[in-house]
């Protein structure tokens, strides 16, 4: 086992002694400092990596699983993967740094948080590194579940279940439908590796299924990556614990599906429908979530919708980007190659100011003990660092310099700019939208970056609103929002270091079949006066105007029907799946015995006559069939007519003596037809069973008149006599429909073989004595079986006498 | 020989299944229970005893057979046939199955009248119909 | 000639004997029960490693060769299941002693139960259509008692609507068994599969295929499952849990023979049929599952929908669909159990099985809760947890044939069994705890065991797939070939 | 023969269907019973009717009628009865516990 | 209050016996004739319910002191272990083994283990035609 | 000739097994219907006695014995129930 797997499973195998840990060290020391060495470790060894990568190489491993099904744990690591590990395990470190201050060791269950927390942490990193498609959708669902434990933590509150239900049921649905086309992947490039299927990618572009698996797939990524329509489920996540939203529902596991996206550029891009779900679907959500955050009053579902906007934006880039696939390796190639790249970049910035502003938020309702909006304000003198840090991570979210978020942003506008003037897949028409709804929605965010910092931090301080008394949070707290703030600010001014070493290689590992060369994706700050600054500009003067003047207008917001939203739509639909679910389900579930019978005579009939007829048509075949003789007849106008007995009485003593009759006349039949033995024990059977029926009468009641309504009779009538009559026909084409001799012959020789000479005793002893044997088991379990019966109810006589 | 042990197994079971015949149409024409009772337990044991014994006859003469079984047969029904005839008089009489206007006279009315608890109240005999409706 | 197959049969049969004999000794009742499963189940795993080095194992019974006497036949396919069994039985058997009351023991429950599995193994392991009819009613009888097992209101009413439909059931059993007879004059299933590929299946053979298909439907539940939800919901715990795990899967077994081994021809008929009742199945245990707030309503529609998802791997009757159906049942069968047992366990300790009164039991009962947990994710196919690779080779399977509906409905039914399932996780084990551990019905002492086994198993099935993939990919592989059937039953 | 055996067949399905589909306990029983009868008869024609001597060795007749059919009616008969015995009590037992033998009345209700 | 049944019963003493003799009678001839264990142990099943008609249970139980339940069990008992013999002789289970041998008082006699295995099934049957209709005649 | 005979004595018994079922099926009371059905009982014995003959078979010897007894027995448990209500009878 490579060194490399220990650490992948690392969190898993720590998720194993957390318990312990929790259980005996927790009264002293913190348990998430423990844990806290997990990441770290992580972190420190994937930068081993980096030179590795960035010199273009790449490394595999196998550990095997199921090796005989092809099904092992192959690992691949290339710019692509280690940048989300870097990200995974560095936002992870800063995350359970923070989580040591933020929840207290004593009231919290730490080791479940943390054990959640690893087993996300290890499915997030095996989810990047695999290249075994099965195995990157185990760790897909890991996941979710992991996501939904963490939604779920707060057990006992009742939206904490509801986010993480609604998060589980979205995120899974879109897993499945990844599965299934993820096996369509399979089926059509006969391997499981990734890579494989990109080397082989000729075979799945020019098949049948494409369009299926690519539209299949992209369900599982949007659903993952809170996309519209999907996005319903992310603000319900912030119930979660902050550091969790923090890290997964900004930096990482949202991050997923934008991963999934552009691990699998290389097979589906160049298609039109893949730029315009991906493209379309991103830019749609980029605007949604910039235009929803806007009239939210919790933070942290401001900057949720923020996420999902944010996610809508790379989502955009990369569909953006997959047109380079289309073109090639030629100038427009390169040109939108340079939108996946800034996908890349904004990935990677995104995590760094919206980890800083959860981590932000979470201080401020730490302190304050409350997120909303309308409470808060003025807290910039009491929390000068947050505030600082806030301040940060919101302008590099609006775009603004000297901040991160300022150079992606710019790439996104000349990459939505660009789009306009590709004039391919009927963007001719309607490219221009593009760059027309990024600029609104970054009008949008930018509105509402500011409201974050400045409705929370500055205007009046309002004590009296707030339960608790503020103060700056404790140092610990800040150490981790600072480092990323700091971050944020260092690759403004050194963007280029990031790009060789990690995002160029990223970016090889998305556009494999394009020749990436360093100096096409130099970043810099500064790139002469071009549209796109003058986009930022207008951006930036609009949205003061429009912050200017928010309350005169944020209450349009409020017109909005809720019957018309995702969310509406989602509970209407959740809880009519159940009502109409019990409905149709109490409907034909009526614990009516006759209704289940009816219904399995039904299908009896339907299926056998539908099929005879069909596949066999009426043929019948008399002419082996033995002659008929008078006394025959007899006995069967004696069991016909003793049978309409039985239905028409009312009479049960005439019921019985008639049952009685036609257990004669079948044992009749027997004797004509050469079978004394069954004579024999059909008369004996007869006469126990008629015993029986006597005997159980002194505890059954009579027989009333056959009552009921005609229409019950008549379905009664039809049903039964469908079933004669299709019972009839098959037997009449079986019995002329001989086609092989019977195996009888070979008990002929039973006095030779066996030592009898009754033929059918010998069968029942010797050559079939194993159907004897069970059958005397039957009749023993019976026998037994009435005994119990009857005991039972006799001891429950006893007892309520006894009660009595 | 075979003619003969034909033609005698032929008249016993004619004989026998004329008897049973006729046996029959007592059971159906006679007017009450225990009249019934008479013909078919006296005349269908008659009507079996010849059948049986015809073939009895038959097997003994065309094979030199000669069966227990069917003697024991011939002698169970009958030592039965009577039991079960009174048995299910006794049976019908104590549920006060209608009699035939032409009896004369029921000499078991004065017996059940001193023990009145020999004779049930509660007819099974015509089970009452009980009309349920939903 | 291989006298070990009959012992997974004979030993309960034997030891049940002989526990009607003691019926008051409780702890020889236990110990000998507990025993003879284990030693089946040992034998089994004997038995198992013989197939796979000398190919599929038969025994004629009473030493007259096949067709003419009955033909036991173990092959991989069967033998799994039977160990399986074995398993599961044992597990059961542990939760019993501490759950089934002193009453029901002293009440011939063991012997039942042993008659149960006599009558579940036999079935896997026939090789005769009439002696497969005759186990039926042996288990068949057995599961009749054991579900009226109390004797309360509720079980003798289920249990009448379960008896009547099986009795129907039996009946059109005989009535296939007679018109197959009448055609092909066998009763041996691997002389049957021969002559009917010799003579050709034609249209009536088609007709009786589905006559076989509808008998073993109702055992199945495949479609006509009226009589489970009751029937399954009344008895005590370690019984609804041997019921879910076991009685299905016999019919499913006798549908994969009998589509495998004797009416394969018609793929195009039978098995597109087959297929579109997997299909609706699905469709009415995932509206059932998602439908109630009931402990073991979910439960049961959940044993619907994979009843159904089972089947649709046979419906591909590629490689790839039928592993993922052996690798699903296996899994099926344990898991099934598992969560019936803390179904059960849920109800013991809150005695209601209305959701809407059950909650916040996981502050109590941590391990209950996360096995149930576990126990879901694997149901609906997580990886690694043992669902996983039977769903993904079923869907595999239905795709490869381009039944691409089949498969999409059975990923979806999955979603459908995650929502029944994580709705019954929270209500009952998350949210405020409203029971003291004084309030609680009963206590959960002895039971966690044999759900931990299960656990354990359950889990080795999946993380351990590649210990039982060769067994596996042979039994597929016999299932795929009626020929080594036919080679090893006739020589 | 066999037709008309088929016949007979049909009718007593039918009769013991109609009979299975009414509401009184006893009646579905009795309608259990029928359809075993027609069962055996549909076995033992299966195997062709009256091709041969009773299938015993002893008498010295040669050709015998297919006695496997009869082995396995044989069978099914003894279950037959061992069913129909469990069912019988399991009925008066359910008639004594829930006080009705009507199994519309029996369909059970969500939480009792 | 009880009728008495005096025809009933001195009848029933005698018919009894020529049931049982004629029960081991089919029993016995099974194997050559019609009849054998089943019929063999339900006719002598039919016989002991006779006994019950005609007297009460108290009474037939004094006489006949059986568990059904056990003989039930111990018939299947027998069945199977006959099927063990063969295993245990290296054959396949329930080989049946017949032969012909001389015996002092019955000349030569067929033995075969086949009726070991009938006995077994007579007895069964036996044990649970009775406990059937006693359990149901005890139940009130 | 002799085949004939047989034949005919055949179709008698077959016509007082049917008569025989008239009273079953008419009744009107229980006791009528037992007394038929004991009745078709000692024909059928009857019938098969001839059946014997003309198929010259003695399988169905132990039959007949049989089905005298079984029809006596099942005579007295019918008359019990009718009588009593209660086929078996218990002391206390």
């Amino acid at each position: 086992m490579n060194s490399f797997y220990i650490i992948l499973f690392l969190p898993f195998l720590f998720a194993i002694i957390v318990p312990f840990l929790f259980k005996y060290i927790n009264k002293r020391i913190h348990t998430g400092w423990f844990v806290l060495f997990v990441p770290l470790t992580i972190f420190l060894y994937l930068l081993q990596y980096i030179p590795i990568v960035a010199k273009g190489d790449t490394r595999e491993y196998i550990l095997p699983w199921i090796p005989s099904l092809n099904i092992n744990i192959t690992t691949y690591i290339d710019g692509l993967g280690l940048l989300f590990g870097l990200l995974i395990s560095g936002v992870g470190t800063l995350v359970i740094l923070y989580s040591i201050y933020y929840l207290s060791k004593e009231r919290e269950e730490l080791h479940n948080f943390y054990i959640y927390l690893l087993m996300f942490m290890g499915a997030m990193l095996g989810l990047v590194f695999s290249d075994h498609i099965l195995i990157l959708y185990g760790f897909w669902e890991l996941t979710s579940i992991s996501s939904f434990l963490l939604i779920g933590y707060w057990f006992e509150r009742k939206n904490s279940r509801y986010g993480a239900l609604k998060s589980l049921l979205i995120t899974v649905f879109g897993g499945l439908a990844m599965l299934a086309g993820f096996i369509m992947l399979i089926l059509m490039a006969e391997t499981y590796s990734i890579r494989e299927m990109i080397a082989n990618v000729g075979e799945i572009t020019n098949h049948s299924l494409f369009i299926t698996a690519l539209v299949l797939v992209l369900l599982g990524a949007f659903t993952k990556s809170a996309q519209f329509p999907f996005s319903i489920w992310l603000p319900d996540a912030m119930e979660a614990p902050t550091p969790v939203s923090a890290y997964l529902h900004s930096a990482t596991m949202v991050k997923a599906g934008i991963y999934l996206v552009a691990r699998l550029t290389p097979i589906f891009a160049g298609s039109a429908s893949w730029f315009w779900l991906v493209a379309g679907v991103g830019i749609v959500t980029l605007f949604y979530g910039s235009f929803n955050a806007i009239r939210q009053t919790d933070l942290k579902a401001l900057l949720a919708f923020s996420t999902i906007s944010q996610l809508g934006l790379v989502m955009s880039l990369l569909g953006i980007g997959s047109l380079a696939v289309y073109f090639g390796q030629s100038e427009n190639g390169i040109l939108f190659s340079a939108a996946t790249f800034a996908a890349i970049f904004h990935l990677f910035n995104h995590s760094t100011f919206k980890g800083s502003l959860f981590m932000v938020v979470g201080i401020v309702d730490h302190e304050t003990g409350t997120r909303d909006i309308r409470r808060l304000g003025g807290l910039m003198h009491v929390m000068p660092i947050t505030f600082t840090i806030a301040v940060i991570g919101a302008f590099s979210m609006a775009g603004l310099p000297p901040f991160n978020g300022f150079l992606s942003k710019e790439m996104f506008f000349a990459g939505v700019n660009d789009v306009a003037n590709a004039g391919v897949f009927g963007l001719e028409q309607f490219g221009l939208l593009f760059p027309i709804i990024a600029w609104v929605a970054s009008v949008f965010t930018f509105v509402y970056c500011m409201i974050l910092v400045f409705k929370t931090f500055t205007g009046k301080f309002r004590p009296e609103k707030l339960t608790r008394k503020v103060h700056e949070a404790p140092f610990g707290m800040l150490v981790s929002p600072i480092i990323l703030g700091l971050i944020v600010v260092l690759v403004f001014f050194f963007p280029n270091v990031l790009g060789e070493y990690i995002l160029i290689p990223a970016l090889a590992a998305v556009l494999p079949m394009m020749q990436i060369n360093a100096s096409d994706f130099h970043i810099s700050a500064w790139h002469g006066v071009n549209l796109e600054l003058w986009m930022t500009i207008g951006v930036v003067v609009v949205g003061i105007l429009l912050y200017k003047t928010l309350k005169g207008w944020v209450k349009l917001f409020n017109n909005y029907p809720y019957r018309l939203t995702l969310n509406h739509f989602y509970d209407q639909s959740l809880a009519g799946t159940e009502q109409f679910s019990q409905n149709v389900t109490n409907r034909y579930m009526t614990g009516s015995l006759r209704q289940y019978l009816v219904y399995i005579f039904a299908f009896f009939v339907l299926l056998l006559m539908g099929s005879f007829i069909t596949l066999y048509g009426f043929q019948f075949d008399f002419s082996k069939f033995a002659p008929i003789e008078l006394f025959d007849i007899a006995i069967v106008i004696g069991i016909v007519l003793a049978a309409f007995v039985v239905l028409f009485t009312s009479h049960r003593i005439t019921a019985i003596v008639t049952l009685g009759a036609i257990g004669y006349f079948v044992s009749m039949f027997f004797v004509l037809f050469q079978a004394p033995d069954l004579g024999l024990t059909q008369f004996v059977v007869e006469t126990v069973t008629t015993v029986l029926f006597l005997l159980c009468f002194y505890h059954l009641p009579k027989l009333k008149k056959n009552i009921g309504k005609i229409s019950f009779k008549l379905t009664n009538l039809i049903i039964s006599l469908a079933m004669g009559a299709t019972v009839t026909i098959l037997a009449l084409a079986a019995f002329g429909h001989k086609v092989f001799e019977p195996i009888s012959y070979f008990f002929e020789k039973s006095y030779e073989l066996a030592g009898a000479k009754n033929i059918v005793n010998a069968i029942l002893v010797d050559f079939r004595g194993f159907d004897t044997m069970l059958e005397i088991s039957v009749l023993a379990i019976a026998g037994l079986g009435v005994y119990v019966l009857i005991r039972q109810g006799s001891r429950r006589r006893e007892q309520s006498n006894e009660t009595k | 020989m075979n003619g003969i042990t034909e033609i005698i197994t032929a008249i016993f079971i004619l004989i026998g299944s004329v008897i049973s015949l006729l046996a029959a149409v007592g059971l159906v024409r006679l007017p009450d229970v225990y009249t019934r009772s008479h013909a078919a337990s006296k005349s269908s044991t008659l009507g079996v005893l010849c059948v049986l014994t015809g073939t009895l006859l038959f097997f003994l003469m065309s094979d030199g057979y000669f069966s227990i079984r069917l003697i024991l047969g011939i002698f169970f029904v009958f030592l039965t046939a009577p039991v079960a005839a009174h048995v299910i008089c006794r049976a019908a009489y104590r549920n006060n199955a209608p009699v035939a206007d032409t009896m004369v006279e029921d000499e078991l009315k004065e017996y059940y009248e001193l023990h009145p608890d020999y004779k049930k109240k509660s007819v099974v005999v015509e089970e009452t119909t009980v009309q349920v409706e939903d | 000639m291989n006298n070990l197959l009959i012992m997974p049969v004979i030993i309960p049969l034997i030891v049940g004997m002989v526990l009607i004999i003691f019926p008051k000794n409780i702890i020889l009742q236990r110990a000998l029960s507990l025993f003879a499963i284990a030693a089946s189940g040992l034998i089994t795993l004997n038995i198992m490693n013989q197939i796979l080095d000398d190919g599929i194992q038969t025994l004629q019974l009473g030493g007259w060769e096949a067709p003419f006497g009955i033909s036991f036949v173990g092959d991989m396919f069967s033998v799994l299941l039977v160990l399986t069994t074995c398993i599961v039985a044992f597990c059961c058997l542990i939760y019993a002693f501490r759950s089934i009351g002193e009453k029901n023991e002293k009440l011939y429950f063991y012997p039942l139960f042993l008659f149960l599995i006599v009558g579940v193994n036999g079935s896997f392991l026939t090789g005769d259509l009439f002696n497969l009819y005759v186990f039926f009613e042996v288990f068949l009888l057995a599961s009749y008692v054991l579900i009226s097992l109390g004797g309360g209101k509720k079980q003798l009413r289920e249990s009448l609507k379960y008896v009547f439909t099986n009795i129907v059931s039996s009946a059109f059993f005989l009535f296939g068994v007679a018109y197959l007879y009448s055609i092909t004059g066998t009763l041996n299933l691997a002389h049957l599969s021969s002559r009917i590929a010799e003579a050709g299946q034609d249209g009536l053979i088609t007709t009786v295929a589905l006559l076989f298909l509808i008998v073993f439907s109702l055992k199945a539940g495949l479609l006509l499952f009226f009589w489970l939800p009751g029937s399954y919901s009344v008895p005590p715990t370690a019984i609804a849990a041997i019921f879910a795990a076991l009685l299905t899967k016999v019919g499913i077994y006798a549908i994969f023979r009998m589509f495998t081994l004797i009416f394969y021809h018609e793929p195009q008929v039978t098995h597109l049929i087959i297929g579109i009742l997997a299909a609706v199945t699905m469709i009415l245990g995932a509206l059932g599952a998602a439908g109630f707030m009931d402990v073991r309503k979910i439960l049961t529609y959940n044993v619907i929908i994979s009843v159904g998802f089972i089947v649709a791997g046979l419906v591909s009757m590629t490689e790839a669909g039928l592993m993922g159906s052996i690798y699903y049942l296996i899994h099926d069968m344990i898991i099934k159990a598992l969560v019936f047992l803390i179904g059960g366990t849920i109800i013991l300790l809150t005695g209601t099985s209305n959701l809407r009164e059950i909650s916040g039991l996981i502050r109590r009962h941590p391990a209950l809760g996360w096995m149930f947990f576990i126990g879901a994710l694997s149901m609906v196919g997580i990886p690694p947890l043992s669902g996983f690779l039977g769903k993904v080779f079923i869907t595999q399977g239905t795709f490869e044939i381009g039944y691409f509906w089949l498969g999409g409905i059975g990923l979806l039914a999955s979603l459908f069994i995650l929502f029944s399932m994580i709705k019954l996780f929270m209500n009952a084990f998350w949210g405020e705890t409203i029971l003291t551990e004084e309030e609680e019905k009963g206590s959960t002492k002895g039971l966690i065991f044999p759900i931990a086994l299960l656990l354990i198993f359950s889990l080795a099935l999946g993380l351990g797939a590649e210990g039982i993939q060769v067994y596996v990919a042979e039994a597929a592989e016999q299932l795929l070939n009626p020929s080594l059937y036919i080679d090893a039953v006739l020589k | 023969m066999e037709f008309v055996i088929a016949i007979v067949i049909g009718i007593l399905v039918t009769i013991g269907t109609y009979l299975l589909l009414s509401r009184q306990l006893l009646r579905i029983v009795l309608g259990s019973s029928l359809i075993s009868h027609s069962v055996n008869l549909l076995i033992i024609t299966s195997g062709g009717l009256k091709t041969g001597n009773a299938p015993l060795l002893g008498e010295g007749k040669v050709g015998f009628t297919d006695a496997l059919p009869q082995a396995l009616i044989l069978t099914a008969i003894v279950i037959n009865f061992a069913v129909t015995a469990f069912v019988l009590v399991l009925s008066y037992r359910s008639f004594k516990v829930n006080g009705t033998d009507d199994m519309e009345k029996l369909r059970g209700n969500e939480y009792e | 209050m009880k009728p008495n049944d005096v025809i009933l019963q001195s009848v029933t003493k005698v018919a009894v016996v020529i049931i049982f003799t004629f029960s081991v009678y089919l029993f016995m001839n099974g194997h050559h004739n019609p009849g054998g264990g089943f019929i063999g142990g339900l006719s002598t099943a039919a016989a002991i319910v006779l006994l019950y008609l005609a007297f009460d249970i108290e009474k037939v139980r004094e006489n006949i002191r059986i568990d059904f339940k056990k003989l039930t069990a111990i018939g299947v008992l027998l069945a199977v272990c006959t099927g063990l013999g063969g295993v245990v002789f290296g054959k396949e289970f329930l080989t049946q083994a017949f032969g012909y041998f001389e015996l002092p008082v019955f000349g030569e006699t067929e033995l075969t283990s086949a009726l070991i295995f009938d006995t077994g099934v007579a007895l069964a049957v036996i044990g649970t035609a009775v406990n059937i209709i006693l359990s149901i005649s005890e139940d009130r | 000739m002799f085949k004939t005979v047989l034949f005919i004595s055949l179709c008698l018994l077959a016509l007082t097994i049917l008569l025989n079922l008239y009273r079953v099926v008419k009744g009107p009371t229980s006791a009528d219907r037992i007394q038929a059905l004991d009745s078709v009982g000692i024909n059928l014995i009857a019938s098969i006695g001839i059946f014997s003959v003309l198929f010259h078979t003695r399988a169905f010897f132990d039959l007949m014995l049989l089905i005298g007894i079984l029809s006596f027995i099942g005579t007295i448990a019918f008359a019990r129930f009718i009588e009593r209500s209660v086929v078996i009878e218990r002391d206390n």
